[in-house]
């Protein structure tokens, strides 16, 4: 029973995790319709900035953190006005621009690998409190993972609900055609989830900076974890990402109670064949 | 120099590899990216026969063949459900999923250590142990693979993919079983994959799952992509561009501990450089109908005159549909709705918007199952036909938005409908070779024919995507005509032509009529009803209001009255 | 495809012509092979066992190369484990480079050139693989790091000293992870032990706490590790978090894990071999300072290693100059290091390879700090295992 | 004709090398109930398109109070006061009836006045009223229609234009809708250039009338000829 609570817990913390992943991903996947695997090195960049900050520049903590999220934030921008843009604008097939997509994937945690080398980045100094609810355990990063989604989560969804150019994303995310006719510059509205859904990524980011440190391949899993994420989920769909992955984090901690670990990093895949399978738009989307 | 060599064998394998996932991608449409998982499958058949079974070649590379071409037929079932980014998304999960089996296989597949000390190939006492012994193997595997793929790349069955690929429903309304279709390239594509396995097995004697990791699906997918989707010569190409690239790339002198890094950053770039230049690849799609010019004799000619059906009295009922209903969601489409098509007649469908002609063409073709009501030809029922199978019986469909194979050229568009090619059956496109080559070259002169017939015998060569705005749709009549169908249904035709053109149009629609066949037309602009039709069905509300004469029924000011609302 | 040959060899032949320059001083250089893992998800490994070697090659080339003869490094990357990159390597290096020696690691690919090696004579001495089922896969294939076998022996007996029981063991899912565990679960049992709880980790784990969570409730006795960097360190941090209170074994610590680690190392025992470069033993320390002044890091036993078997390679060449050999190939080689199979060891002392080609060291016991340092305990001696 | 608001002088339009449009010439005056008729495939749609900046045109030019706004933005043309209705009810299906009114705002940089626009829309469509909250792909197809009129109302525009208002809805919805389509003319002076196959609900509160057929303007002028449907009949 203990052992089950842990898992419980630990796939909550995790499922926070991945569920912030999938929602940086989701708002830049489902309102562009790109999809950007190089998301994953975005990630690794932001972590790697905010160690830089932290360890060599000094930087406090928090500090160290927002410089990682104005990093990962240019870096996604950039990649968007650079990669993107000029096959959006041509509206080159999508496959075209996952490939290239690839490409800056490949480009990129290669380029982390140079500039900082391949061994662990870690922010000395820094060990996260550990506190128990009887033989639960959990730790300062995990309060700060489940915290980040429901302040980043909210914010977010305050941000679409009230402000203009929230809608401005809802709208393109509705029906980008319908929102050229309404005057929204579906252009500018592209920067900005890119520089959103960036930001956002930093943050975990930072959080496994702080938790396990930092390796340049470390974007890999990220990307993966966030697509799996927005497609169980149901793309377009903010909650979906955020349900998606937290099933995720369930089924890879929770699912684990009897079956041998062995199979931990394959279940998430499983689960997510068959929902394609039975349900192709997603577990949480509606039609 | 066996460095050179062992390259050369290298560049065989891939060779197999890119040739077999364009089949999927470029010439299928199916974004499908577990090819490597494929590749596994092969090498570790081969490697668990000939290690724990000690079963000599070639009985493993077959067998691996089998197995894997199985397993690409149960993949292809998810890509029957979903498509673009969910197949994507999909099969890398496949392809994770089949790592993890592998890895956590323990002795049976070697687990994490994979399996060494495969046998090498032993050919009439001769041990292909070193690269230049093996060389010609792989040559002979490349070409043999490559052949494969070429041979249904080629054949009408390679031209109905990709019909398939540029639309599903029109290649379906042309008679293809779509489904059969994923499911046979699917089972080739992982198939000729394993070969590359199988050797690849062989010649290193030694299998690891490192070896077929995603990033190994993505460098041949970059072969592909590079070479020219589409184009089997394009991923020959591909192939070995990216084999010799990083070759070359370690030529540049890089500091030691960041030089392989480097050489990744200068990969990723170049990928994305040629993307930006050159998205159609290296080497363009091309057409097949060039070389079958060449090939088709004059002499080989079609028996009749298009168009002709045989056995037909003029005005004899084909097409009897009788209490056709359809609603969706409670809102009613059609309710009981009859109609007669008669041979030798065309019929117009007139009515507002909305008032479900369009709905009714769906039921008689298959497209739509009808909730009440029967479709007989000549007596025989349509109800719960495909719409590949309903064409078989003879009635064929064009569409609103006329649903041209954009992407193929116009004798292609033409030849790909010509109804029951043995060539559209995979058996006989290896089989009967003989057969498909005598019919693709009469369907050549078949098709030629029909071209001329609609006057676009000119363009035969031109991509549908450049043809004008009447041309295509003399096009879709030609597609719609080649099908053979008895019955010819055309849902607007001929909209947004100017009269001038309609004038060049009409006797073409007549002489169809004259030659037998029957001729149902939905079309909004009056004068093609008035010009064209001999019979009219006014549709409203979704049903027969009135029949009658164009003139009639246009000249009544009740139904004009309606027709407006 | 003659299409394709043509190309091919002329794409080639450019290339050849490309590296003509650089192989100038043929002649008056011994060119040494190596097959490290330089990209991908385990590139650390690659980078410092290139350092340590490159560190040997320059020092001896600094004091005049082996009688005038000076020697050359080229690295081929095989990706951290992929078998076709590592072939590519090795065909690379003996027909472009014309070498005679290579410096191997990782398993996968070591098994996939091993063929290669036998049938073209190349010496090879790996530093970094780590499976003991590379033993005998070719008869030019030599080990200066101890394998799986001896480590997992080594700790276990510890544990046995211990007076455990109750083992719950931890792997990673890589060749070396998987080799350690099979030992384990063959090992343990033979000394009277009982296995707990077995779980596994993928390589670079992004979620580690179900099965820390999973050891923490096993009941066991105490915590066998069979994890290597990067995941040792997440390991050890993890499972203190977790609030694990019984001791945990394991066979790897490098500074890249300690830096991770921390505090939450201290109490940990792991066997590994014995680089302690604060020893008193003045070439450990020589490299030691080298290494931290280029490079500002500590030097795992992986750069030791690496540094070491250059060094085993320049004496046997040494000796077939002696022998009046100039371009000695595996085969020679071997057979010279058979004659005389003692060399000098970085590690301190000497160092004798075994009949099953591997050097076998003495497996040194650490324990870690408060402070996150590691302590020598003591050698543990374990039975050779056979071929 | 008084002084033209919006004007097309020999517009060609079409899809690459496809002319769909052919050199057609039209006016819009201040407060004018423009209706444009013809069959499908006549080249309606992608007239509108072509004047709202939603595709390239081939030659010919469109006039705005005057000023040419050939190819110029959809953005800058909401921004300059006029709004489009495309076909199907052009809604955010996904969103709720107050959000996507909200949204018809978008381009109106005063936020103060949202309310109150809101409201006039809300007495011209008390349904949406009852309806603020509920999901905009929910509504049925006459709410659905009479949503994205008030969307296009919500900025206040001088020219509106819509494409076929009343399509796939029933005879009664319709009516509905072109009588408030000539409210909004009548109280808020907006011109209205609209696309219409409903000639029974449409050509009443019309002006003005005009025909295209294949691509060309077969008819322009007063509404009443038309009245004669079999006469209008010949016309498609």
């Amino acid at each position: 029973m203990d052992l089950f609570l842990q898992l419980l817990l630990n796939g909550f913390v995790n499922g926070s995790h991945y569920a912030l992943l999938g929602v940086g991903f989701g708002l830049i996947f489902g309102t562009t319709n790109i999809v950007h695997f190089a998301y994953g090195p975005v990630y690794a960049a932001g972590a790697y900035s905010a160690w830089t900050a932290a360890a060599l520049l000094g930087f406090p903590l928090f500090l160290a953190g927002l410089t990682g999220v104005a990093a990962a934030t240019v870096l996604g921008v950039a990649s968007y006005l650079l990669l993107y843009r000029p096959f959006v604008r041509r509206d080159a097939p999508t496959f075209v621009v996952l490939i290239a997509s690839l490409g800056l994937f490949i480009l990129l945690e290669n380029l982390i690998a140079i500039l900082f080398g391949t061994d662990k980045k870690v922010v000395d100094g820094y060990s996260a409190g550990i506190h128990f609810i009887g033989p639960t355990f959990y730790t300062d990063i995990h309060i700060y993972q489940i915290a980040s989604l429901m302040i980043l989560g909210l914010a977010l969804a305050a941000f679409l609900r009230l402000t203009n150019y929230g809608k401005a994303i809802q709208a393109m995310t509705d029906n980008a055609d319908m929102a050229r006719v309404i005057g929204i510059d579906t252009n500018k509205v592209s920067i900005l989830v890119f520089a959103i859904g960036s930001a956002i990524s930093a943050v975990p980011a930072v959080l496994i900076l702080l938790r396990d440190g930092a390796l340049p391949n470390m974007g890999f899993i990220a990307v993966f974890v966030a697509f799996l994420a927005v497609v169980v989920g149901g793309v377009g769909s903010i909650l979906g990402a955020v349900l998606g992955g937290f099933l995720l984090g369930m089924v890879e901690n929770v699912g684990m109670w009897q079956i041998p670990t062995e199979w931990q990093s394959t279940i998430a895949f499983i689960v997510l064949f068959f929902v394609l399978l039975v349900r192709p738009q997603g577990l949480f989307k509606g039609t | 120099m066996e460095y050179l060599v062992h390259i050369a064998v290298m560049a065989c394998l891939y060779v197999i590899l890119a040739t077999s996932f364009n089949l999927l991608i470029g010439f299928a449409g199916l974004f499908a990216l577990s090819h490597a998982a494929f590749y596994a499958f092969g090498a570790y058949t081969t490697a668990i026969l000939s290690t724990q079974a000690g079963v000599p070649f070639p009985i493993p590379l077959l067998l691996g063949v089998v197995l894997t071409a199985g397993v690409g037929a149960i993949v292809a079932l998810p890509a029957l459900r979903i498509g673009g980014h969910y197949l994507v998304i999909v099969t890398l999960a496949l392809q994770v999923i089949v790592l993890q089996v592998l890895i956590n296989g323990g002795e049976f597949t070697g687990g994490p250590d994979g399996i060494a000390g495969i046998e090498k190939i032993s050919l009439f006492g001769w041990r292909l142990s070193s690269p230049h012994t093996f060389l010609p193997m792989a040559i002979f595997g490349a070409v043999v693979c490559t052949a494969i793929a070429w041979r249904i790349a080629r054949s009408p069955f390679g031209r109905a993919l990709k019909a398939m690929r540029e639309n599903e429903a029109a290649a379906q309304a042309i008679g293809k079983n779509i489904v059969l279709m994923k499911v046979i390239v699917f089972a080739f594509s992982a198939g000729l994959a394993a070969v590359a396995g199988s050797l690849l097995a062989r010649y290193i004697s030694y299998v690891g799952v490192d070896s077929f990791s995603i990033e190994e699906t993505i460098y041949i997918l970059a072969m592909v992509i590079l070479g020219g989707t589409g184009n089997l010569w394009g991923s020959v190409v591909g192939a070995i561009i990216l084999v010799l690239l990083p070759e070359l790339l370690k030529f540049l002198a890089l500091p030691p501990d960041i030089a392989d890094k480097m050489r990744q950053v200068i990969y990723g770039l170049i990928l994305i450089g040629i993307l930006l230049v050159r998205p159609q690849g290296i080497l363009g799609e091309h057409s097949t109908a060039p070389a079958l010019a060449r090939r088709a004799r004059k002499d080989a000619h079609a028996d009749e005159e298009i168009g002709t059906v045989n056995g037909t009295e003029p005005g004899e009922v084909t097409v009897s549909a009788r209490g056709l209903a359809k609603s969706f969601g409670g809102i009613v489409a059609v309710r009981n709705f009859d109609i007669d098509l008669r041979a030798g007649t065309i019929t117009g469908l007139i009515g507002p918007n909305g008032a479900g002609k369009t709905t009714a063409f769906n039921m008689l073709t298959g497209f739509l199952q009808p909730n009440a009501g029967t479709i007989e030809l000549r007596g025989r029922s349509l109800v719960g036909l495909k719409p590949h199978q309903i064409v078989r019986e003879g009635v064929a469909r064009s569409f609103q938005d006329l649903k041209l194979f954009t992407k193929m050229t116009v004798i292609e568009n033409v030849l790909v409908a010509l109804p029951d090619q043995s060539g559209d059956s995979i058996t006989s496109v290896f089989f009967r070779p003989g057969t498909v080559r005598r019919e693709e070259e009469e369907n050549f002169n078949r098709a030629v024919e029909i071209l001329e017939f609609v006057n676009l015998a000119d363009k035969a060569h031109e991509l549908a995507e450049n043809l004008s705005y009447a041309e295509e749709k003399l096009l879709v009549i030609a597609r719609l005509l080649a099908t053979g169908a008895e019955v010819l249904l055309f849902d607007e035709p001929l909209s947004g032509l100017d009269p001038a053109t309609l004038e060049e149009i009409f006797p073409i629609v007549r002489r169809l009529a004259r030659s037998g066949k029957t001729i149902c037309i939905i079309e909004h602009n009056l004068d093609v009803i008035r010009g064209l039709c001999d019979v009219a069905v006014y549709l409203d509300e979704g049903h027969a209001l009135a029949t009658g004469t164009p003139d009639e029924l246009v000249s009544d000011p009740e139904l004009a009255r309606r027709y407006f609302g | 495809m003659r299409r394709f040959l043509g190309l091919t060899f002329c794409a080639i032949s450019f290339a050849a012509m490309a590296v003509g320059p650089a192989r100038a001083a043929e002649g008056e250089t011994f060119k040494i092979g190596a097959l490290l893992g330089m990209t991908g998800a385990s590139s650390y490994y690659g980078t410092v066992m290139s350092r340590g070697a490159q560190i040997a090659i320059d020092e001896i080339n600094a004091d005049g190369g082996i009688d005038g003869t000076k020697l050359e490094l080229l690295i081929e990357d095989h990706k951290g484990g992929n078998a076709q990159a590592g072939v590519a390597g090795m065909n690379r290096l003996i027909n472009i480079h014309d070498i005679k020696a290579v410096l191997t690691s990782f398993s996968p690919p070591t098994l996939a050139v091993a063929p290669i090696a036998t049938e073209k004579k190349i010496f090879m001495i790996n530093g970094g693989g780590f499976s003991a089922k590379m033993i005998g896969a070719s008869p030019y294939l030599f080990h200066n790091r101890s394998l799986a076998t001896d480590f997992t022996r080594g700790i276990l007996l510890r544990a046995k000293e211990h007076g455990f029981e109750k083992m719950a063991m931890i792997s990673v899912k890589t060749d070396a992870g998987e080799n350690v565990r099979e030992i384990a679960h063959q090992f343990w049992p033979e000394l009277g032990g009982a296995i707990v709880a077995d779980e596994s980790v993928a390589y670079g784990a992004a979620n580690m706490d179900t099965q820390i969570a999973k050891l923490r409730t096993s009941g066991a006795d105490f915590i066998f590790a069979a994890i290597f960097r990067p995941d040792a360190g997440t390991f050890l941090k993890r499972s203190k978090e977790f609030g694990i209170t019984v001791p945990r074994l394991g066979i790897e610590y490098t500074p890249d894990d300690q830096k991770l680690a921390g505090e939450a190392a201290a109490g940990f025992e792991f066997t590994t071999d014995y680089f302690h470069p604060t020893d008193d033993n003045p070439w450990a320390q020589a490299f030691y300072g080298k290494y931290k002044e280029l490079f500002n890091e500590e030097p795992d036993y992986y750069a030791a290693n690496y540094y070491e078997g250059v060094y085993v390679i320049a004496e046997l060449v040494r000796r077939a100059f002696e022998a009046g050999i100039d371009n000695p190939d595996g085969a020679q080689l071997t057979e010279l290091l058979w004659k005389e199979p003692t060399f000098k060891s970085v590690y301190g002392g000497d160092m004798v390879f075994q009949e099953n080609g591997v050097a076998q060291k003495r497996v040194g016991l650490f324990e870690v700090q408060a402070d996150s340092e590691k302590k020598f305990l003591k050698f543990i001696e374990t039975t050779v295992p056979g071929k | 004709m008084s002084e033209q608001l919006l004007a097309v002088e020999r517009l060609s339009v079409g899809y690459g090398k496809k002319t769909v449009v052919h050199e057609v010439d039209l006016g819009l005056a201040e407060r004018e109930i423009l209706i444009v008729l013809g069959h499908n495939g006549a080249g309606k749609t992608t007239l509108m398109q072509a004047i709202f900046g939603l595709i390239r045109t081939q030659s010919g030019r469109v006039l705005y109070r005057g000023e040419p706004i050939t190819g110029r933005k959809p953005a800058d043309n909401v921004l300059g006061g006029i709004a489009y209705v495309p076909q199907g009810h052009g809604i955010f299906r996904s969103l709720t009836v107050r959000a996507n009114l909200e949204l018809g705002a978008f381009v109106v940089r005063d936020r103060s006045r949202l309310e109150e626009d809101m409201e006039t829309v809300f007495e011209m469509f008390p349904i949406l009223r009852e309806r603020a909250t509920q999901i905009g792909g929910t509504l049925s197809g006459g709410q659905q229609q009479m949503l994205a009129i008030g969307m296009a109302l919500m900025h206040k525009p001088s020219v509106m234009i819509l494409d076929e208002p009343s399509i796939g809805l029933a005879p009664n919805l319709v009516e509905r809708v072109m009588r408030s389509i000539q409210t909004i003319n009548r109280e808020f002076g907006t011109a209205i250039l609209m696309v219409e196959q409903n000639v029974r609900y449409g050509l009443p509160i019309a002006q003005r009338a005009a025909v295209l057929k294949t691509g060309r303007k077969v008819y322009d002028g007063p509404p009443e000829p038309l009245e004669d449907r079999v006469e209008l009949m010949k016309l498609f």
